[in-house]
């Protein structure tokens, strides 16, 4: 065999049970959960992450809360709070099952080392045994969450075994099965590290490479284009890879624009909630007060203890739009009302606290204090609302359609298959993954991972004689997957700078492509999150032509072509987002866009869910209206 | 606030073959210039994509050199200031530069248990086989909820 | 003597009477007026340009329109028309005196070999003979401009002879004179070839270096940077420089916000004028006709044949923010319309015009038509409103105060000295220079710079005897100027990557860094143009940071010496921007700004300049109202 | 839409001390690579900083190999098109080339007397220096305009 070289990889197949895509908190409760499950059954299972395990996926940098652990609480109110949070359209049997789960994952977290606040009093005391937690809201506990993930992906490591587990290897496409194409057989990807094509055939996989980020221009252009709030490196592989694998997406219209600390894009729960923290307008107005008429007018949505985070935002945009900015967080009252009963001590401690919550996931917010000279005792600071994201785990629920619990009283149309399955056989997900539920969070997406391992597990028993063959022969793969290569090194010489030449473009410029036009057309921050029909027609056109476009990558090398392929992952996530804003005719999360023909919540012709699906022969997609159902009881408008 | 690479403390990894910089970032940004034909620093590290880097710390706080610094988004942030992590085993100590010269400095817990000693399934239950299709975990098999919530049942 | 080498240029020293400082339309009419002035009187004159004056400059590129020729119309009607467009607040007495003074620029160009349009039958007659031009509007003229500058230099150089001429210096700052602080001596600038510093003594300085552009943040973020509308090489040297020397600024709120065909930012004047073309929202309505209530707001300025620039845009944008978008050229109807009286030839030649018309002045834009297949006769163009530009010749009016003519009723306070001067003595400017007036373009900044050619003759013959002295030593000044790049040697090693470093700032970071903020906080496109007295102060506290940081600028060669340098000069003309902004409070360039909390027009209170000084010592600004007055009749509200 | 320069068509302006499109370039973009340092192509210039041309065609329409084309800016225009001038001394032609394949051509005039012609002061009369603080030019001592439209004289 000749050494493999750059334009010349070897190709590396490989056969297991079950492929995990993703090294974040879904594949790490997955690979926990998993391994126990399939012991003596001689399943042979892999987990492939673009990362490295121990900081990859939204959780690298750490954080500061646990967002969903329910305590005392019943699953029932948790899925009524998710379902209002983003304007009544979720899936009850989701939410409902993992309230019922999730608290399992946060009490092994805390076993496992991670460091849980707890009431004083309780401070040795494990949740598990009753331990009371420093509760910032309903559904939040404070953590010292330096090292979780650290912490969660050596459980999973452990729980793994070196041999089962392949680091930086990215993964470009699901391959469907050569005798039914409702079906998955293997995944193709390409390691950033040697010249090397990775094939994998399976029977089932878990599709959890989290959320997207990067299709919409980011608010700072230069060095700061890094200053995503969301993690940069999560390119929409999850919605991507299993549209092309034909599987059913929903409510994929639905985005996620976090109102954060302007710049830093630091976190806020933690000061609207433990800190109890006021937001105001330039004039010092509690604008969400002064404003609740505005929330009044999405009844029931705006009319909760806690008004849906799109309508917070709409508020806070009202306020913006009509001149009164800066908005600010008012820091040095929240802090000076806490002190006034406060020891100095304790007074210092708060200060400390305040710190934490950036420094454990948020470092860049310090940072900008820090090079602003701001002392949050003393200077308020701006809020401002992000580009969009798409995800599915946080305040978010774009996603994959997947087979539901069936003990939960849900329409039979809502579990057709084993439990985390998707529409296309073999193919399962969990966290940002799952669409039409949202508010899991790290510890909801770390059960949701545990959920569908166990579910894979019978279905690769169920399927024990079943062989994968894949339905596209591995060279034209490889061929496709490299071509950015080979443009680079047919066409380098013909110009005297490799970053300006005719026949090729680089991944950079065509990511700024895409998101100028998303930004511009689909209702980025360019257009103050609006956009219409005729925009969304030339938004349209415009992504076709980037499409074809995107056959003229150019990769310089291996981490360039690493770039490429999360762009093209990132423009099938861009389409569908396109379309499903397209086809849903009212403004379902106004704050975090609005269809400016169609300025309003719809009850009637829009309660329901929007599934969509792509053909990757044609290039098409279909998309459809699919009715929604309350599983528990629900306010109506007041 | 992308990192940048102290030239006098970086000592490659001593050439071992992956630096930990390397290993450990997300975004694959951390590269090592082992002849110096990128940067004029032979065996050294940089940040090969620093208008795209995360501003995690996951580099800073792994580098055996402590070689790493960061350096606020320049085109964001005023010039001056810094913010930079000591990781150890159990506690993580941050040095919070201000552009006007005030310091903080903060130490946080980070783990309550020695790094590398977690057992996954010591001291677990076995998962029963006739459970796979039920809700539940193998840790868990009682399950939360007033089913009488749920109004379709 | 040692060879100069980077980091230790050479210094030249030379003394002249006359300075011209760029090489623009303004200083090659100067250049051609100047030296017959100066025939015989033993004076010397140098122009210095940073770049080539056969491609320097706004008409680099050519146009396809002179914009200001009076032919049979009476000057008097030229001052009202500027002044209804700048919204009531222009001096009468200099747009009147350019208005008498513009055609004779217009004879020399045809004179010299400028291909001008005629009327049929026309077509041989020059202008000076009463050959008719073909008017695409009132004023405007239509030419084959491509080589438009190149002639206008040929004669400018011809005239000035090759020794009088220095091209590729960029002059950094104005030097006062040591015994006088209200005047200049000298000038002091780096080549971009050579490692040559070169210090200017002179009686008199043209000052005519242009406007500003790239202190907003461009619509478009990767490559696409270099595509603004108005030159990316105009760097607001004119009014720093002229600030740092204590010359008074006027009407610095004003800026200009052109309309322009979206990405290309092609020209919209021929589409308007001359083929009569209609702009209209996405429901294809003529949204100027529809929104005349909105224009009535703003009498007597929205109520003209032709209401004000800023207007057109405010009711443009008006639409955009209904969610109304995109807005549209409709060139097939107007095409379409032309053609019905048309043989086929016509119509060859009209779609030759039509493409021409880009070519001509905006070659980039025939490159979208190009690129998104777009035939003007089949599809109609997005318009879109830019980035704010700062300007003076154009349809923006900001710039320096400048003594005005005698004999046309002016109040005394308008004209202490000698025409074209500014309130520093010696100090003279003229095009893009000028305050408050505008509507000069191409051929009225030509005629400026001659007018002011002729003062500073006067100027230099009555000071024969007068010496200029600098009032700061020749190094601290060379020190100073070559900051960046011994900021650049001393600290390159400190990291392992020469761009991101602690110890300086590269010139394209800080240059973001300025965008970010005027745009967000000075209302540029990511507010909608929108902003109010909070907003500016947190401006204002970001550029005294920013300006603190300039310091540390590093430039790792000449080239990079050059941005440093442009972007300071950005620094300082965006401050006075902001400072102009903040003072005024009112709103009156709708369409171009808003003070959202005062977003209206008060001729009561704010029908008046707005003057500004700088102290370059202390780094602080003076503003003031100075009151205006009519020369010539003008309509009041309807 | 910045500029590229053909590696088969540059001559480097054959070792003259000043390239055309270095003398040209209004923005300093243009820069002749001696040594090959820069980008492997010595004897050759390219586009030190194409974020920031203006796609003026100054260098393009300037260069006497032909040797710089334009590639429209890649982070707006969609790929395939192209639009080339080819100067002369009295017309400039255009050839247009859409993403589609479409063609134009078009020939404009752009001056009409011999480069290198002018001569400024011929046959223009000399001033007087009486005039020299009166309006007016050398070439025009007559002025245009109704006095009696000025109000306050
Ligand atoms: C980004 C972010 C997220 C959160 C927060 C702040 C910030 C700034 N906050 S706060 O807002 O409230 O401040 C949280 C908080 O405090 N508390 C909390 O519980 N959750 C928070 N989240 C939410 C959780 O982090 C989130 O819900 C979970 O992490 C979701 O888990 P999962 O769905 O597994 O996604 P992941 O990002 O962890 O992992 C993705 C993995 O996929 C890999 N990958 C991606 N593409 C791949 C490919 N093509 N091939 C191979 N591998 C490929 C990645 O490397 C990674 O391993
Ligand atoms: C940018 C632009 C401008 C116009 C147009 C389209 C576009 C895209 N259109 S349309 O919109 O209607 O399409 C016009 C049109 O068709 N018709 C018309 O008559 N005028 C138009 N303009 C207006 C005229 O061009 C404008 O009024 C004049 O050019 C102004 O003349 P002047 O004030 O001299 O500025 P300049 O840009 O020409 O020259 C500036 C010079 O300064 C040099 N320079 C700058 N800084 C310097 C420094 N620090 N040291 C040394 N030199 C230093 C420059 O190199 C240059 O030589
Ligand atoms: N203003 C608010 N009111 C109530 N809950 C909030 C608010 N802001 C954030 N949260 C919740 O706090 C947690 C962390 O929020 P965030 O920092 O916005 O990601 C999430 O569970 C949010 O839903
Ligand atoms: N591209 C052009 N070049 C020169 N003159 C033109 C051009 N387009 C229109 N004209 C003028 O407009 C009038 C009509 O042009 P034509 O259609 O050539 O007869 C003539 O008087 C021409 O001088
Ligand atoms: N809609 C319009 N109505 C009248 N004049 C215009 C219009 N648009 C542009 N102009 C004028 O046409 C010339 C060129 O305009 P522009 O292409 O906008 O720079 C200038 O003199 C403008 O004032
Ligand atoms: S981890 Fe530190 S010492 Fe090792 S290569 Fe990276 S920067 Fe150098
Ligand atoms: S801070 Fe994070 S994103 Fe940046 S280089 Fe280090 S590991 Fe990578
Ligand atoms: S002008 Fe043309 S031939 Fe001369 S150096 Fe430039 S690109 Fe090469
Ligand atoms: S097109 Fe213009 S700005 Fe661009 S490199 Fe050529 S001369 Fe310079
Ligand atoms: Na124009």
């Amino acid at each position: 065999m000749t050494e493999a070289t750059f334009g010349n990889p070897q190709v590396i197949e490989e056969e297991v049970d079950i492929l995990m895509i993703g090294g974040g908190m879904a594949c790490c409760g997955c690979a926990y959960e998993i391994m126990r499950w399939i012991e003596g059954t001689n399943l042979k299972v892999k987990l492939i992450d673009k990362a490295a395990m121990d900081r990859s996926g939204a959780v690298a940098q750490g954080l500061s809360a646990i967002n969903t652990y329910l305590g005392d609480q019943d699953p029932a109110d948790y899925a009524r709070m998710v379902a209002n949070d983003l304007m009544g359209i979720t899936r009850d049997d989701l939410a409902y099952d993992l309230g019922r789960h999730v608290d399992d994952s946060v009490h092994l977290f805390e076993e496992w080392g991670l460091p849980i606040w707890k009431q004083p009093g309780d401070e040795g005391k494990p949740l598990k045994d009753g331990g009371k937690p420093v509760r910032s809201g309903k559904w939040q506990i404070m953590i010292n969450g330096e090292s979780y993930k650290w912490i969660v992906a050596e459980a999973a490591k452990k729980a793994l075994g070196t041999d089962n587990i392949q680091e930086r290897v990215f993964i470009v496409k699901l391959i469907n099965d050569k005798n039914d194409p409702g079906r998955v057989a293997g995944a193709i990807g390409f390691s950033v590290r040697e010249h090397k094509i990775h094939v994998y055939k399976f029977k089932a996989c878990l599709l959890a490479a989290g959320g997207c980020v990067n299709i919409f221009r980011p608010r700072s252009v230069g060095e700061g284009t890094g200053r995503a709030w969301y993690p940069v490196w999560n390119a929409g592989s999850t919605y991507s890879m299993a549209a092309e694998a034909g599987a059913e997406l929903t409510m994929m219209e639905n985005r996620f624009v976090p109102a954060r600390f302007k710049d830093g894009y630091g976190p806020v729960g933690a000061w609207f909630l433990l800190f109890k923290a006021k937001a105001t307008n330039a004039l010092g107005e509690d604008y969400l007060t002064k404003n609740k008429a505005l929330l009044d007018q999405y009844p029931p949505y705006g009319q909760a203890a806690v008004p849906a985070s799109c309508l917070r935002n709409h508020v806070m945009m009202h306020e913006m739009k009509e001149g009164r900015g800066p908005i600010y967080m008012d820091t040095p009252t929240a802090l000076a009302k806490l002190a006034e009963t406060m020891t100095p001590k304790e007074i210092k401690h708060l200060e400390a606290e305040a710190w934490e919550d950036f420094l454990d996931m948020c470092i860049g917010q310090a940072g900008v204090w820090a090079g602003e000279n701001i002392e949050p005792e003393k200077k308020a600071s701006e809020l401002m609302p992000t580009e969009p994201y798409l995800l599915g785990s946080h305040s978010g629920c774009c996603g994959i359609w997947v087979s539901g619990p069936t003990d939960v009283g849900a329409p039979a149309e809502w579990s057709w298959g084993y439990r985390s399955m998707t529409t296309i056989k073999g193919l399962f997900t969990a966290g940002d993954g799952v669409g039409a539920s949202g508010h899991k969070f790290s510890s909801g997406s770390h059960a949701e991972g545990r959920i569908a391992a166990k579910s894979m597990v019978k279905f690769a028993l169920d399927n024990k004689d079943w062989k994968p063959e894949l339905d596209t022969p591995i060279q034209e793969l490889v061929d496709e997957i490299y071509r950015p290569v080979r443009n680079f090194l047919e066409f380098k010489d013909y110009t005297t700078a490799i970053d300006v030449n005719p026949n090729y473009i680089t991944p950079k410029m065509l990511q700024f492509r895409l998101q100028k036009i998303m930004d511009e057309y689909c209702a980025g921050v360019a257009t103050w999150y609006q956009t219409n029909a005729h925009m969304l027609k030339v938004c349209e056109d415009k992504l076709e032509m980037l499409k074809e476009d995107s056959l003229k990558m150019r990769a310089k090398d291996l981490h360039e072509l690493l770039r490429a392929w999360e762009n093209y992952h990132r423009i099938i996530t861009a389409e569908a987002h396109m379309k499903h804003i397209q086809f849903r005719e009212e403004s379902r999360y106004p704050g975090f866009y609005y269809r400016m023909d169609y300025n309003f919540v719809d009850e009637e012709n829009w309660k329901c869910f929007v599934n969509s699906t792509y053909d990757r022969k044609s290039k098409k997609w279909s998309v459809k209206k699919v009715p929604h159902v309350d599983l528990v009881s629900k306010p109506t408008a007041r | 606030m992308p990192t940048y690479v102290r030239t006098d403390k970086c000592d490659g990894c001593k050439g071992q073959d992956k630096t930990a910089c390397m290993y450990i970032c997300p975004h694959d940004l951390m590269k090592l210039d082992k002849d110096g034909s990128e940067t004029g620093h032979a065996m050294k590290a940089y940040n090969q994509e620093p208008e795209q880097c995360w501003e995690c710390y996951s580099c800073v706080k792994i580098c055996p050199q402590n070689a790493i610094e960061v350096r606020h988004y320049a085109d964001i942030v005023p010039l001056g200031a810094s913010v930079q992590p000591l990781r150890g085993s159990d506690s993580i100590m941050w040095t919070i530069k201000f552009r006007n010269g005030n310091m903080k400095r903060f130490k946080f817990p980070i783990r309550t248990t020695p790094e590398g000693s977690i057992e996954p399934y010591a001291g677990k239950p076995k998962p029963n086989m006739a459970d796979i299709d039920k809700p539940g975990f193998f840790t868990m098999t009682s399950l939360k909820g007033d089913k009488s919530q749920l109004i379709r049942l």
